[in-house]
């Protein structure tokens, strides 16, 4: 409940927020569609952004079981090699830190994570490539 | 940039990490999936940038970081020799489980920046997403720590059994529990690094009591961690190519440990409890007077440059000697000679999979010589020679015959069905399973003793005699 | 831009509409997270629901390639009949229409569309069944 | 129920269709996964209902129209013969599709209910996505009706090719897409009635010059648009299973289109320009006197009865005649007999894909004596016995030796290997494509003239002489 309250808190305050943004622009006629409203809450427009990432993350599960099975297992190594490279997308939240925390702690915490990822997305992606271009058909 | 589309961009992203891992179904295409990679890579940390707009000083500071990691990223990838995967692996899933645990401590003491309500009003749900992200990155840093020493041979083999060690997991576990709801109720910062220091712990007592054998699994088990962590930490931070990435990695990484544990025939709850491996077994003393038939270089030059057909089967040994070269040269006599030769390779053969399809690339072996044991295991009884080189447990008849034997239903390549099998291997010790090899005494395998590049490379001088 | 700001207005409603029903529940701290609203934006939680329906189409295509690739080509007759049997999950539009339109007209669509899916449902799904229920193995 | 719960709801019922689609890789999987079908759409319909709370006249609305659509459904699911199937699979199409037209028009009559805005101010994303999904409905339904006539054989299969027609069509689509943006400026219903005008006109006019041995390319095709159909109306309706569905069914019935392309070697632009099939093309007519073989069902019975093994090869005229039971039977004799017996099946045998799988399995021929062009062509080799029951084109040697046949480079069956190739159909005819087949003039051919069901009738009772 509490999390779900503030979930809605949330969207709540986004919403303002972007409407700030285009305020201008805005001429809704307010009010006049109470029940649209609620009938669209039918349709998803009041869905928690939650259960769409949550969607996500399934179906990219599903993704991922197929895409790996169909790996070749001569590839295995380099498989294991750029899935570690690719996991350090986690560089986004470093970036975040490092860019406009407020907090010097937390831009430091930031430095640390951006530089520890950015060994491995270099040296995932490179090492991979390394090993790939190995990889070569019988000449004829 | 709006946030529209910035989230758009993030999931086209994902989407070039996705086709970076279709890429790897055939060689050919792996190298474009690569570039796919990257290419993604890119696209989140410039979305991330302009999203972002740091101030000139933060991003110098963000220059820096990448230059530092991205440097010495580079030059580890440049250097490091093949034969070292499986610990350049374990090394780099630590990283990203100490970054998964930075990046958590940043938002914790940052929130706004993360958009996750302000310093002591933190919304709850993402304080529970943030504390599962935070528990599993940290297991699988100090898991990945423990796992690569014992893979680079800085740490003993050999599990590590602490009495009561389950009753402690069990104890650590729900401590963890009680201090993510206490976390989520108080937002302290203190419970938050107590966390953290728990994480820790576990992390070191679930890998200790797992042999060196077993620590390909456990890497793999690591990296989908990693990935599950990631994915924990992508719903904070509603960020789609992290979801996507984590849900891809984390299914990689499963699907790996269990390909692995198939082709061992172990289950998994049995490598994650521990303890096998490591403990040299006695070699079965049951009385009986075995002989043994030994070869020289000169032996083995001759069978093989008579023969029509030759199957060459490298093993961890063959990783250790460094011998895929000398091992090339040998095939490349061979076939000038006119030999049929083709390599078959044993799921798991080695020390992680595929393991030995990349040293034979190395050596520069064109991957269309190079057999899974589906594909070839029929072809040994039309074989005359196998050339077993450093490769024991994967070649051992009692996972097929003996029902008592510890690896018995474990997939095995019928090396004893060739008619002559020569083994390369420094004594007549046991492989990482322990159990003794019976092939050693059969009448059809003649026993190459010595290091499998220095008897390679004999064996290709006495080709030219 | 038209799209957009009508897209944004209503998630605003949206939002307010199911508010409303949690009006006794909230005590958010108003105006007090102006930074953290706007740096919120950033993080997702104003992004509009169609960036994840999009992202969850892209998905499920990814999915629908792999899963239908890996169809036994014995069965692809079956797998014909048994898409046509969930395509026809339209049928949550026409129970919409015949449940709760306001207008009669729109009931009555709904009604036509909910007969002919209907006949797609049962018939689709049987026919699917007899059809697998056919494919046996040697008996030994 | 509050909309996050319904939903999920809606996630898992897309799931479960997803899983209803994995189960077909295996026949024994496959019924399981069916059932998860069904449970998706019971799940899908149940959560629809929560959520709507209809009153309890509109609820008995409700049930009426499903029992009487599902009355119809469940009698002809029981009733159809499996021989039918692609008309059957067309005629559903249709539905769906005329079922997405009368949605869509709901939508835009009652637009409250569906929560895209109030009548006169319907959100212009929505009336875009609706707009799509109606045209591509009203195509759908239409087109697949055209389908069905032609496979039905109410129609007939010739390509029917109006002047100009190329022209009409990119008129229609211009006109499509000015009307589509009217009524996004306008929201008219007038303009929503004539975009369905112009689809279904649209729909009938890209259809009717494609010949009916395209059909089956077609119907797959409409598959596909169907599924899109629905994506473009779960967007609308912002329903979670409706988008994963229409995903799932667009790229199922593009994957279809394609292997079938690829059977027909046959690119699918050519197939949707029409004109192909249907034309019988005059038998080449190159003045050399060709001789043929003709035989009895007791010669036929001899032959096999002495074979060591025997691939029977169906095709389209067994499916026509109903001969798969009497084929059957036969081949229980030749068991019964020692011989060895199996069945192959070219891609693109019959008229849909899998159509001689459903057939055979409806004869309760095993699956596992059934195999694929790939698993079974080299076999023929050492087949005493090909027996080509009205299967004709995908038999054509000159579909791989004769580079100016329209079917040079489709991959065909190599019956002509086998030692003996009895090849029963009613005349010297030729098949679907229209192409006269060598095959009838060659030495090791012998020719069953006679329907497929009666002459394997004769022969087994030949055989019990
Ligand atoms: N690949 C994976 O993913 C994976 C994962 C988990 C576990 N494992 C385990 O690893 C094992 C792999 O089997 P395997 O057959 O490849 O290896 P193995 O059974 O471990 O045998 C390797 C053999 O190489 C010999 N050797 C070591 N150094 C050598 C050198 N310098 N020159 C010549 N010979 C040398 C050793 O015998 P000497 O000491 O007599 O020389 C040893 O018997 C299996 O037990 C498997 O279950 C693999
Ligand atoms: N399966 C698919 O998905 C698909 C899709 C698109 C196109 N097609 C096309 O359909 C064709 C399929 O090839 P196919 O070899 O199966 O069929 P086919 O080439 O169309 O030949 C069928 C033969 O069956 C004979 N026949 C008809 N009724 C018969 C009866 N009652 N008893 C005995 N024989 C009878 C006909 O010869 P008589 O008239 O002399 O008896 C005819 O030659 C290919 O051209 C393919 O490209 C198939």
């Amino acid at each position: 409940m509490d999390a779900l309250q503030k979930a809605l808190d949330q969207l709540d305050q986004a919403t303002a927020a972007v409407r700030l943004a285009v305020q201008d622009l805005a001429n809704a006629p307010a009010g006049a569609e109470a029940a649209g409203n609620a009938a669209h809450a039918l349709s998803g427009g009041a869905i928690d952004p939650f259960v769409f990432r949550f969607a996500i993350f399934v179906l990219a599960i599903f993704v991922g079981y197929y895409v790996v099975w169909s790996v070749t297992p001569a590839l295995h190594t380099p498989l294991m090699a750029v899935t570690n490279a690719i996991s350090s997308v986690i560089v986004v939240g470093a970036l975040l830190a490092v860019g406009i925390a407020a907090s010097g702690l937390a831009a430091g915490f930031g430095f640390v994570a951006l530089v520890l990822v950015s060994v491995n997305i270099f040296g995932g992606f490179l090492v991979t490539q390394r090993m790939l271009a190995m990889y070569k058909k019988k000449e004829k | 940039m709006t946030v529209n589309l910035a989230s758009f961009l993030y999931l086209v992203s994902g989407i070039l990490f996705i086709l970076a891992l279709r890429g790897l179904s055939h060689p050919t295409t792996s190298r474009q999936g690569n570039l796919y990679g990257m290419i993604g890579m890119g696209i989140a940390i410039a979305t991330t940038l302009a999203l972002a707009t740091p101030s000139a000083g933060r991003f110098g500071l963000i220059v820096l970081g990448l230059a530092i990691g991205g440097g010495i990223g580079a030059v580890t990838a440049r250097r490091i020799a093949m034969t070292s995967m499986p610990q350049l692996v374990a090394a780099f899933h630590s990283l990203v489980g100490f970054a998964a645990v930075m990046v958590a401590a940043a938002a914790i003491y940052a929130p706004e920046s993360f958009g996750i309500g302000t310093a002591g009003d933190i919304h709850a749900q993402a304080l529970v997403e943030m504390s599962l992200g935070v528990a599993i990155g940290a297991i699988t840093f100090t898991g990945s720590v423990i796992a690569f020493l014992k893979l680079d041979g800085r740490m003993s083999g050999k599990p590590i059994m602490i009495g009561g060690r389950h009753l402690i997991n069990i104890v650590l576990g729900v401590a963890l529990v009680v201090l993510i709801v206490l976390l989520v109720g108080t937002e302290s910062k203190f419970v938050f690094w107590l966390i953290v220091a728990a994480s820790l712990v576990l992390g070191v007592l679930l890998i200790i009591p797992i042999g060196g054998a077993d620590m390909p699994v456990v890497v793999s088990m690591l990296n989908s961690y990693s990935g599950w962590a990631a994915a924990a930490l992508g719903f904070t931070l509603g960020n789609l190519a992290l979801i996507i990435t984590g849900a891809l990695v984390g299914s990689s990484g499963a699907i790996l440990s269990y390909i692995m544990c198939k082709g061992m025939n172990r289950s998994f709850i049995s490598v994650i409890l521990g303890g096998f491996g490591g403990e040299t077994a006695a070699a079965a003393d049951d009385g009986i007077e075995r002989t043994v038939k030994q070869g020289s270089a000169d032996d083995a030059a001759y069978l093989m440059m008579n023969a029509q057909k030759v199957i060459i089967v490298p093993g961890y040994g063959m990783a250790v000697a460094q011998a895929q070269h000398a091992l090339r040269e040998m095939a490349d006599k061979l076939k000038a000679n006119g030999v049929e030769v083709k390599y078959a390779i044993h799921p798991v053969a080695g020390r992680m999979p595929g393991h030995m399809n990349v040293l034979l690339a190395e050596a520069n072996v064109p991957y269309d010589e190079v057999f899974e044991l589906e594909d070839i295991n029929s072809e040994f009884a039309q074989a005359d020679v196998a050339y077993v080189i450093g490769a024991n447990d994967v070649t051992n008849p009692s996972a097929r015959d003996d029902k008592s034997s510890p690896i018995y239903g474990m997939p095995i390549l019928d090396v004893d069905k060739a008619r002559t099998c020569l083994f390369v291997k420094r004594s007549l010790g046991s492989g990482y399973a322990g159990i003794d090899n019976t092939l050693f005494y059969k009448d059809g395998t003649m026993m190459l003793l010595g290091d499998a590049k220095k008897m390679t490379e004999e064996i290709v001088k006495a080709m030219d005699h």
